[in-house]
């Protein structure tokens, strides 16, 4: 039992185990970082990313050097995986501040120990996102035209075009995100700052933690200036995929021209965004022994999420489809025809497979209890949803309104050198952070044990 | 050593400890800071801090934001260079809604975090503080009270027996 | 070497046969970096000015001038007006003085301009295989000459081929001084024999047929492709659509096709058959008409229907209907048409006799069957070829290369070191049209005079100055020779001759120099031939865009999509859908073809509305050495000819191969939406064919105002013949670059204005050019992020490369796809020569940016600035984009809307002009005039005809 | 503990310092390799030193003697050597200086000249209208009069351009004053907008279309 003068031990309120101490929880988080040696699985894994990562870049060199043509991109088919894996990737990058923030305002507790990397997940996801409308352009060299200053030519962005809405949107999202991703860690660089046993760790994280002592009136700012970016952030969530829904919702070409689409991206971006965080969470508690902190309930009430957020996905392409009917417009109703049987319908129905049905098995407790099942289902999730992206980009875009400029898009060796390449990109990011910087935020854990300590009383 | 004191440093084991050490140091009048490994409801209005500006400062920076963004698109569709775009008005104000909500949260974003830095006098790498080794205890599961020699100045034995008193486990000088 | 891997041109050269797709990465990884160069690792290299040392008269830096002269095709002559910038040819225009161009060109002439600069044209002179010197030449062919003059020349054999140039004729007979025994062959592989063989026997003598379609109200094509072939095919299509403009005066084309053409496209009824069934039509139909001779021919229950329609059509329409025979049919079949043109009263009316345009008519085939016979036989000891290329396009039962083989000395001339060249002992570069001097006469025998625009690149030589090697004649300048041949005659005016010949220059032309039409007796009444069994038949014809493989080079016109097929960089096997039904074979597949002793590999391609039991080759590919455009393009159907007949039986046997074709356009259908729209006569009388505008939705926003000049353009699908001379022309005036095969394969063709063809559900074909509609309320503009597409005040949708960096967001927005991108570097900027002949006046694009057209801003520019220098606002006519100038039929008019009186006005006020895709409110200023076809009731009316020809 | 020492604080705020000035050199450096050769007020050697300060100052030359076609073309022209030997045939003809000029007349080539205005191929400029317009050759070329070798008086960055055909008023002379080299005074407000009527001066709008200058 706990008392004024013994520091409290936790006690197990399934979000977190019991016997913690504020201590014990320090240290074993930290020490994940500072102590923990990598393993050669670690390493294999690094370094087979890394590779990846190489290759990502190694075939971007290519695609500056001899242009878009690489990819299968044509006319009509004038975007293609650039795009598809750009909308992904954002999707991907949302559930993090959605958990941080969102569920931090709803005063969720289970966010705690999921939020941090979650967070990350979100930063480097939304980092690869932004690279791929640059790496898309024609002529990539002059991207900073979309970046209103004053130059010689006189001229100034396009303020119409969803791209610099788009442009903007992201670059908020990019810069807040990580100002509360970097807030939320400097309590945590200061508490490695003080175990770092080398000086030049001891540097390195000093700096990053600003000086950082826990004073009282510092802890006061910090909290407000906290609790101020969540509130921030959340509108910005539902911004940033709306935007991205612009870009198609604007044009008006049959399959992009509807008005669904800004719900209907950011359901998405959160159904891949959690099923994202499942994909990273399950191997993460197993190979560092965080069961403790992300326990089955995380997992659990993650799935829900993704159950839920499956509904409204499956409720936006009814509308499509319902709007395409009832408008009786004959070239949506031709996309929609062409969905289901025209050339890419393999990938359609498969979508709705990934998307729509294989989620419902979540509506078994034992499924949303078994971590193997979980694992599976949110890898197909992300296959599904890209290729509900893909659809949006290609499929629209081969069949509008002339016939006699109707096309059909191939996707290159490069096309998929592009998207495997950003994967390893992202997880070799991802394990980058795990072995620097501690992927649950301890200070917040510390509360949870005193908590859930003086919850016993 | 003829280095001025900065104060008077306590460690205490729990937060609750902490908390009733620095209402009562309040109440005898001391000058006093405390620092926890997490934020411990209540210890600001225990050292006394109330009023906070963070949300004003946000505010601002989000209305500089807004208007800077809005102000900027006009003034560069309408006035610098009028380009007749698909035959959209030139002060097409609804397709510029998007980029100044943006730049609004931007905005404010940066006021709340540079805020709060700039108040919290951080980035400040060196502290009298952390020459006191056990101090490092203060991002992991320690607590520590720093009474502070006001212009009154502090008498240091009282201080010290007052502190023990209150269940310090160790107490020490810090100097400047 | 494989086609996919063939370099497109903007690859410098390599030795031809050498495949080398690294150099093209090379290239890319250069253009690149050349592209980060720009972006501003440093800014524009010091440049010099080198000003005339010496400047030349009429000529002002910067400012276009233009020169009449005449490009020779196959031996006629099509007047054209080519610009020159700073003494460098940049671009064709049709002469409109000129019978055979009347302001527009066909899409040879166009392309004659690429041909000019191609780098592959030989450059120098070359003995075997090794290059050669021209003086080393010259004493060559002078000791031959001297060798020849001993025994009279007679062992001197000179292949053309057709010939219609005075100064030719003139040297030729000279020549017959010296070399008494020296004989003349001519070979053109595509040549008309039958046509005189025809006139022989209706007319015992040859004549050539001038018609005059804008006279007749009934005119029957038997297979004659009067629109798209032969050098009087521009000057058709003019008279032909200007029969269509007058809604008051309704006129029918029938169309009895073998492999569907042009005529059948634009026919009002068109019906498939093979050349037997064609050839009984016209027989039962003459008997029906009354024309005795024909009577014994069993019935043919497919074409009654077609027999009774035509027959009281042409009854009704006796001087005002016009029947053309083609070379399909058989000269007693074709004799059989004189007859009845002259029976219906439509000599002199809807068509005149004149004598024949060519010099020495006579067949073509026989002329080289003699020649190599004569070879074999040891009676040639020296070959001059000048132009042709018999070792490829001889047919290929004659073997003209082994006959060619065992001649001592042989000459060829000609632009490229071409399949014969390598097989001469010797290969002399002859100088294209653009310079040299010469003549040739027009399709109705108008003299049109060829001036040099510039020194021949290469130091080659025209034909004239080569055969004058020979050391015949004293030597005389092509002008001079010009000068006293046609200049010396020309019909006298009473001015004095020197006025007179300057006029002729600037004209291009000898005015009133066609030929007079004959007067002749009633024709003789021909045999019915035997039609022949009911085999798989071969129809060998020109191709719409190489022609006779004279053009394969040429990579304008290899990526110009073929009127029906939309293929490109291809020619195939060409079936009907229910012959390849019952061979079991689709688009693609692979067959062996086997005639005249040779087997050729060919693709399939299924051509809805050709005759049953007939293979259509187009001829003109399979070339060996054209150069790196044209080698080994498509297939050789040349080896399957036994002589130079046009048909011939031919054996097909699937191998199970597979073919990938570039072809620009997949589908024929519309979808069942209103895009090139169309109504019958009848229709369009009662008033139900329109009207097609519908007041534009009122808007949310405040409309922009155009004050001074409001451009647009009108487009008549009832004029337009969907030849591609547009496409071509706008290609050549905006320095569009060829993108190459597996680049049109991907999708990423370049042409700004495209000529869609789509089949209706009764089979008729839609035409429907769409170059970009410039909407004014532009959806491609709204949606660029940076500005580079945007209106200008005169309503144009102009597109700014410099300012492009390729989101490609407005090619997505643009419901017409008009927009064309540079997905890799394909403007080339290595090559000089190619570089040489770009239209200064437009920015060549580069890598990564979006393009489309733009009204032909340039030509705007000129005008508004020619204008503003005068003080004066620019009137109706006055720009002319390049689409509209070329085109033959008129189908395109471009204007300034704000000018109540403008062509451009009047077009739209129509009652039948429409917008395409209006219900997007994108409100273009391009806009259409719908098709109106005038079906026979007879048949059906449905515009499709009896059998349709499936 | 503490971790930074005096000495390390400082290193770190100096490098704080330094990033801003480093940012701003890149930038600086990036300019001026992006800049057209031969910069705005810097003579540049030519092949012959030709002055245009003895040629139009002291002599009086109109500038059309030997930019044949500004007033009908595109390009301004620069003056054949035929053009350079109208006088030079008489006067210096053995001068050293002007060897170049008699070799080029002896060998046939022209003379290499340096280019001094070379605007980028996308840009579009036509001599003869501008000064039909009332663009005396001083706005762009500067006070070629005074100068005893030639220097690019302007920017030719597309700002510099804008900034006439935003407003034109200011920049315009009567037809009379166009090729005069000496200094014009300044018109006043009335006078330049009678000018701008008499020139028929196109709209802004239409003057600051992309169509303008590029195509």
């Amino acid at each position: 039992m706990a008392s004024r003068t013994q520091p409290p031990v936790s006690r197990d309120i399934g979000v977190l185990k019991a016997g913690w101490r504020y201590a014990s929880i320090s240290d074993k988080i930290a020490d994940t970082v500072l102590s923990r040696p990598t393993g050669w699985p670690g390493w294999l894994l690094f370094l087979a990313t890394f590779a990846g990562t190489l290759a990502f870049f190694g075939a971007t060199a290519w695609l500056f050097a001899v242009g878009v043509g690489i990819w299968g991109v044509n006319i009509p088919v004038a975007w293609g995986y650039a795009i598809g894996n750009f909308v992904w990737w954002i999707g991907i990058g949302h559930a993090g501040t959605f958990i941080s923030a969102v569920l931090y305002l709803l005063r969720q507790r289970w966010r705690t120990s999921i939020n941090r990397f979650a967070e990350s997940m979100t930063l480097f996801a939304a980092g690869i996102a932004g690279l791929f409308p640059i790496l898309h352009l024609g002529r990539p060299w002059f991207f900073y035209w979309l970046i209103p200053y004053p130059d010689v030519m006189n001229v100034w962005p396009q303020w119409r075009s969803p791209l610099v809405w788009d442009f903007f949107a992201i670059a908020t999202y990019l810069t807040v995100s990580l100002l509360f991703w970097y807030v939320g860690l400097i309590p945590d660089l200061a508490t490695l700052r003080d175990r770092a046993a080398t000086p030049f760790k001891r540097y390195a994280y000093g700096l990053a933690a600003l000086g950082w002592r826990g004073e009282a009136r510092h802890w006061a700012r910090y909290e407000h200036a906290y609790l101020l970016l969540a509130g921030l952030a959340t509108p910005l969530v539902v911004l940033v995929h709306s935007v991205v829904s612009l870009d198609f919702a604007v044009g008006n070409t049959p399959g992009y021209h509807s008005t669904i689409f800004p719900p209907y991206f950011v359901a998405g971006a959160l159904f891949s965004g959690f099923a994202m965080v499942l994909t990273l969470a399950i191997p993460l508690r197993r190979f560092f022994g965080l069961e403790d902190f992300i326990t089955g309930k995380h997992l659990e009430y993650a799935a829900k999420v993704v159950l839920a957020t499956s509904w409204i996905v499956l409720y936006s392409y009814g509308a499509e489809i319902f709007t395409a009917f009832y408008s009786g417009d004959e070239f949506e109703v031709a996309i929609v025809m062409d969905r289901w049987t025209g050339a890419y319908a393999p990938v359609y129905w498969a979508m709705l497979a990934c998307n729509v049905g294989v989620p419902q098995l979540l509506w078994w407790r034992r499924v949303r209890r078994s971590v193997p099942a979980l694992f599976v289902i949110s890898l197909l999730v992300n296959l599904g949803m890209w290729m509900e992206r893909f659809l949006i980009v290609v499929s629209s875009l081969h069949h509008d309104f002339m016939p006699s400029a109707w096309g059909m898009f191939y996707p290159t060796f490069w096309d998929w050198a592009f998207l495997f390449g950003s994967i390893a990109f992202f997880v070799w990011l991802f394990l980058v952070f795990l072995r620097l910087l501690p992927a649950i935020s301890i200070a917040e854990m510390r509360l949870l044990v005193r908590e859930s300590a003086e919850e016993g009383r | 050593m003829s280095a001025a004191l900065y104060g008077l440093l306590a460690e205490f084991p729990t937060a609750d400890l902490l908390l009733a050490a620095a209402r009562a140091a309040r109440a005898r009048g001391h000058a006093l800071e405390a620092y926890s490994p997490f934020a411990v409801e209540g210890l600001d209005e225990a050292v006394g801090f109330t009023r906070n500006a963070m949300p004003l400062v946000t505010f601002l920076g989000g209305l500089l934001g807004g208007l800077g963004g809005y102000g900027l698109q006009w003034y560069s569709a309408v006035i610098d260079y009028p380009i007749n775009v698909g035959g959209r008005p030139l002060d097409s104000w609804p397709a510029f809604i998007p980029a100044t909500f943006a730049l609004t949260i931007l905005g404010a974003a940066l006021a709340a975090v540079v805020g709060m830095l700039a108040a919290n006098g951080l980035p400040r790498l060196r502290h009298p503080l952390f020459d006191i080794r056990e101090f490092d205890l203060a991002s992991r599961n320690r607590f520590f009270l720093c009474l502070r020699p006001g212009e009154a100045g502090l008498d240091l034995p009282a201080a010290r027996t007052f502190l023990t008193e209150q269940g310090a486990l160790a107490i020490w000088e810090a100097v400047e | 070497m494989k086609p996919e891997d063939r370099p497109f041109i903007p690859i410098r050269p390599l030795p031809a046969g050498v495949d080398d797709p690294g150099r093209r990465r090379f290239l890319h990884l250069m253009a690149a970096s050349l592209a980060l160069a720009g972006a501003g690792c440093s800014g524009p290299p010091p440049e010099h000015i080198l000003p005339y040392v010496k400047m030349p008269e009429g000529v002002l830096p910067g400012q276009p001038a233009f020169y009449a002269t005449t490009l020779v095709r196959q031996g006629y002559g099509q007047g054209v007006l080519v610009e020159s910038n700073l003494g460098r040819p940049t671009k064709v225009e049709g002469n409109p003085l000129h019978p055979a161009s009347r302001g527009a060109t066909d899409v040879f002439s166009q392309a004659a301009l690429l041909q000019f600069w191609d780098p592959d044209r030989s450059q120098a002179p070359w003995q075997g295989g090794q290059l050669a010197s021209w003086p080393e030449a010259d004493a060559t062919l002078l000791d031959w000459g001297a060798a020849l003059a001993r025994d009279g020349g007679a062992g001197l054999r000179i292949l053309t081929g057709t010939m219609t140039s005075a100064t030719w004729l003139d040297q030729w007979r000279s020549l017959g001084k010296r070399f008494p025994g020296a004989r003349w062959h001519r070979y053109d592989p595509l040549h008309d024999d039958g046509a005189l063989r025809a006139a022989e026997l209706a007319f015992r003598r040859p004549v050539d047929m001038l018609l005059h379609l804008e006279r007749a109200r009934v005119v029957v094509s038997l297979d004659a492709d009067f629109l798209g072939q032969g050098p009087a095919a521009v000057a058709h299509a003019r008279d032909f659509a200007a029969t269509r403009s007058d809604p008051a005066r309704p006129t029918r084309l029938y169309a009895l096709e073998v492999v569907p053409g042009l005529p059948g496209a634009n026919a009002d009824e068109r019906l498939g058959l093979p050349p037997p069934r064609l050839e009984a039509l016209v027989w039962r139909l003459a008997a029906r008409l009354g024309v005795d001779g024909a009577e014994s021919l069993a019935p043919d229950s497919g074409t009654a229907a077609w027999e009774e329609a035509l027959a009281a059509a042409l009854r009704a329409h006796r001087g005002e209907s016009l029947l053309v025979a083609g070379p399909t049919l058989s000269p007693p079949t074709r004799a059989l048409v004189h007859v009845l043109n002259q029976e219906l009263g439509n000599l002199g009316r809807t068509v005149d006799l004149i004598a024949p345009v060519e010099f020495e008519p006579g067949s073509h085939g026989d002329s080289l069957a003699a020649l190599c016979e004569d070879m074999r036989e040891g009676r040639v000891d020296t070959l001059l070829i000048l132009g042709g290329n018999p070792v490829y396009d001889a047919p290929g039962g004659l073997d003209f290369a082994a006959a060619l083989a065992g001649v001592p000395r042989t000459v060829h001339a000609g632009l490229y070191r071409d399949e014969t060249a390598r097989r001469c002992a010797w290969h002399l570069p002859l100088a294209h049209d653009l310079e040299r001097w010469g003549d040739a006469r027009g399709f109705d025998g108008t003299v049109s005079l060829v001036q040099p625009l510039i020194r021949p690149l290469y130091g080659a030589r025209s034909p004239r100055e080569i055969l004058a090697m020979l050391g015949a004649e004293e030597r005389e300048s092509d002008y001079d020779a010009l000068r006293r041949v046609v200049g010396g005659r020309l019909p006298g005016r009473g001015e004095n001759p020197e006025a007179a010949w300057q006029r002729c220059l600037q004209e291009g032309q000898v005015a009133g120099s066609a030929s007079a039409p004959l007067r002749l007796p009633a024709a003789a009444r021909p045999r019915p031939p035997d039609f022949g069994p009911r085999l798989l038949t071969a129809v060998f014809l020109p191709d719409a865009a190489v022609d006779d493989g004279a053009f394969a080079n040429n990579a304008w016109l290899q990526e110009l999509p073929r009127p029906l097929t939309k293929l490109t960089w291809d020619n195939a096997a060409l079936l009907a859908p229910a012959t390849a039904r019952a061979l079991g074979l689709e688009n693609g597949d692979e067959v062996e073809l086997s005639a005249a002793g040779h087997r050729v590999r060919a693709p399939v391609w299924v051509l809805p509305g050709q005759a049953e039991e007939t293979v259509g080759i187009p001829l003109g590919y399979g070339r060996r050495d054209a150069g790196r455009v044209g080698n080994g393009v498509g297939f050789d159907g040349y080896r399957l000819r036994s002589g130079a007949g046009v048909t011939a039986p031919v054996g097909l046997k699937p191998t199970g191969g597979r073919h990938d074709f570039a072809c620009t356009q997949a589908g024929d259908s519309m979808e069942g939406r209103p895009l090139a729209r169309h109504a019958t006569a009848a229709e369009a009388q009662a008033g139900k064919a329109g009207p097609h505008r519908k007041e534009p939705r009122d808007s949310l926003y405040p409309a922009y105002s155009y004050p001074d000049y409001a451009w647009a353009m009108a487009i008549d699908l009832n004029a337009c013949i969907g030849c591609g001379a547009c496409t071509i022309a706008c290609q050549a005036e905006n320095n569009i670059p060829v993108v190459g095969r597996e680049e049109v394969m991907k999708g990423r063709q370049m042409h700004w204005i495209r000529v869609d063809r789509y089949r209706t559900e009764a089979g008729a074909v839609l035409f429907q050019p769409v170059p970009c509609m410039h909407c004014e309320n532009a959806p491609c503009e709204a949606v660029c992020p940076v500005g580079a597409t945007v209106h200008d005040s005169e309503g144009l949708n102009v597109q700014v490369y410099n300012r492009c960096i390729g989101t490609r967001y407005c090619s997505n927005n643009c419901p017409y796809k008009v927009r064309r991108f540079n997905f890799l570097q394909y403007a080339d900027n290595d090559e000089e020569s190619l570089k040489a002949g770009r239209n200064p006046e437009v920015t060549v694009r580069r890598r990564g940016v979006m393009e489309k057209c733009n009204y032909c801003l340039q030509r705007i520019t000129r005008a508004r600035l020619a204008a503003e220098k005068e003080g004066r606002s620019i009137s109706d006519g006055e720009v002319v984009t390049a689409c509209e100038a070329v085109c033959p039929t008129r189908a395109i008019v471009f204007g300034n809307l704000n000018d109540p009186a403008s062509r451009v006005n009047r077009a739209k006020a129509s009652p039948l002009d429409y917008a395409l895709l209006e219900e997007l409110n994108t409100r273009p200023r391009t806009t259409y005039r719908i098709r109106i076809t005038n079906p026979d009731p007879a048949l059906g009316g449905n515009g499709k005809g009896g059998g349709g020809g499936e | 503990m503490q971790v930074f020492s005096r000495r390390a604080v400082l290193i770190v705020k100096l490098g704080l310092i330094a990033l801003p000035l480093l940012a701003a050199t890149a930038i600086a450096v990036y300019r001026w390799r992006a800049a057209l050769p031969n910069a705005p007020g810097a003579a540049v050697p030519q092949p012959i030193p030709f002055s245009h300060k003895h040629h139009v100052g002291d002599d009086g030359i109109d500038c059309r003697y030997c930019h044949t076609t500004v007033e009908k073309s595109r390009s301004a022209g620069l003056p054949s050597t035929e053009i350079c030997l109208t006088c030079h045939s008489q006067l210096y003809n053995d001068a050293p200086l002007l060897a170049p000029l008699r070799e080029s007349v002896a060998s046939g080539r022209p003379i290499p000249w340096q280019r001094l205005h070379d605007l980028p191929d996308f840009v579009y400029f036509d001599h003869s209208i501008h000064v039909r317009k009332g663009v005396s050759c001083g706005e762009c070329h500067g006070p070629v009069d005074q100068m005893p070798l030639t220097w690019r008086h302007a920017s030719l960055e597309m700002q510099w351009c804008l900034a006439c055909h935003r407003d034109p008023a200011e920049h315009l002379h009567p037809p009379g004053d166009v090729f005069s080299a000496s200094q014009k005074s300044p018109l006043s407000g009335p006078a330049r907008q009678a000018l701008m009527a008499s020139l028929h001066i196109q709209s802004t709008r239409r003057l600051t279309d992309c169509s303008t200058c590029h195509r």
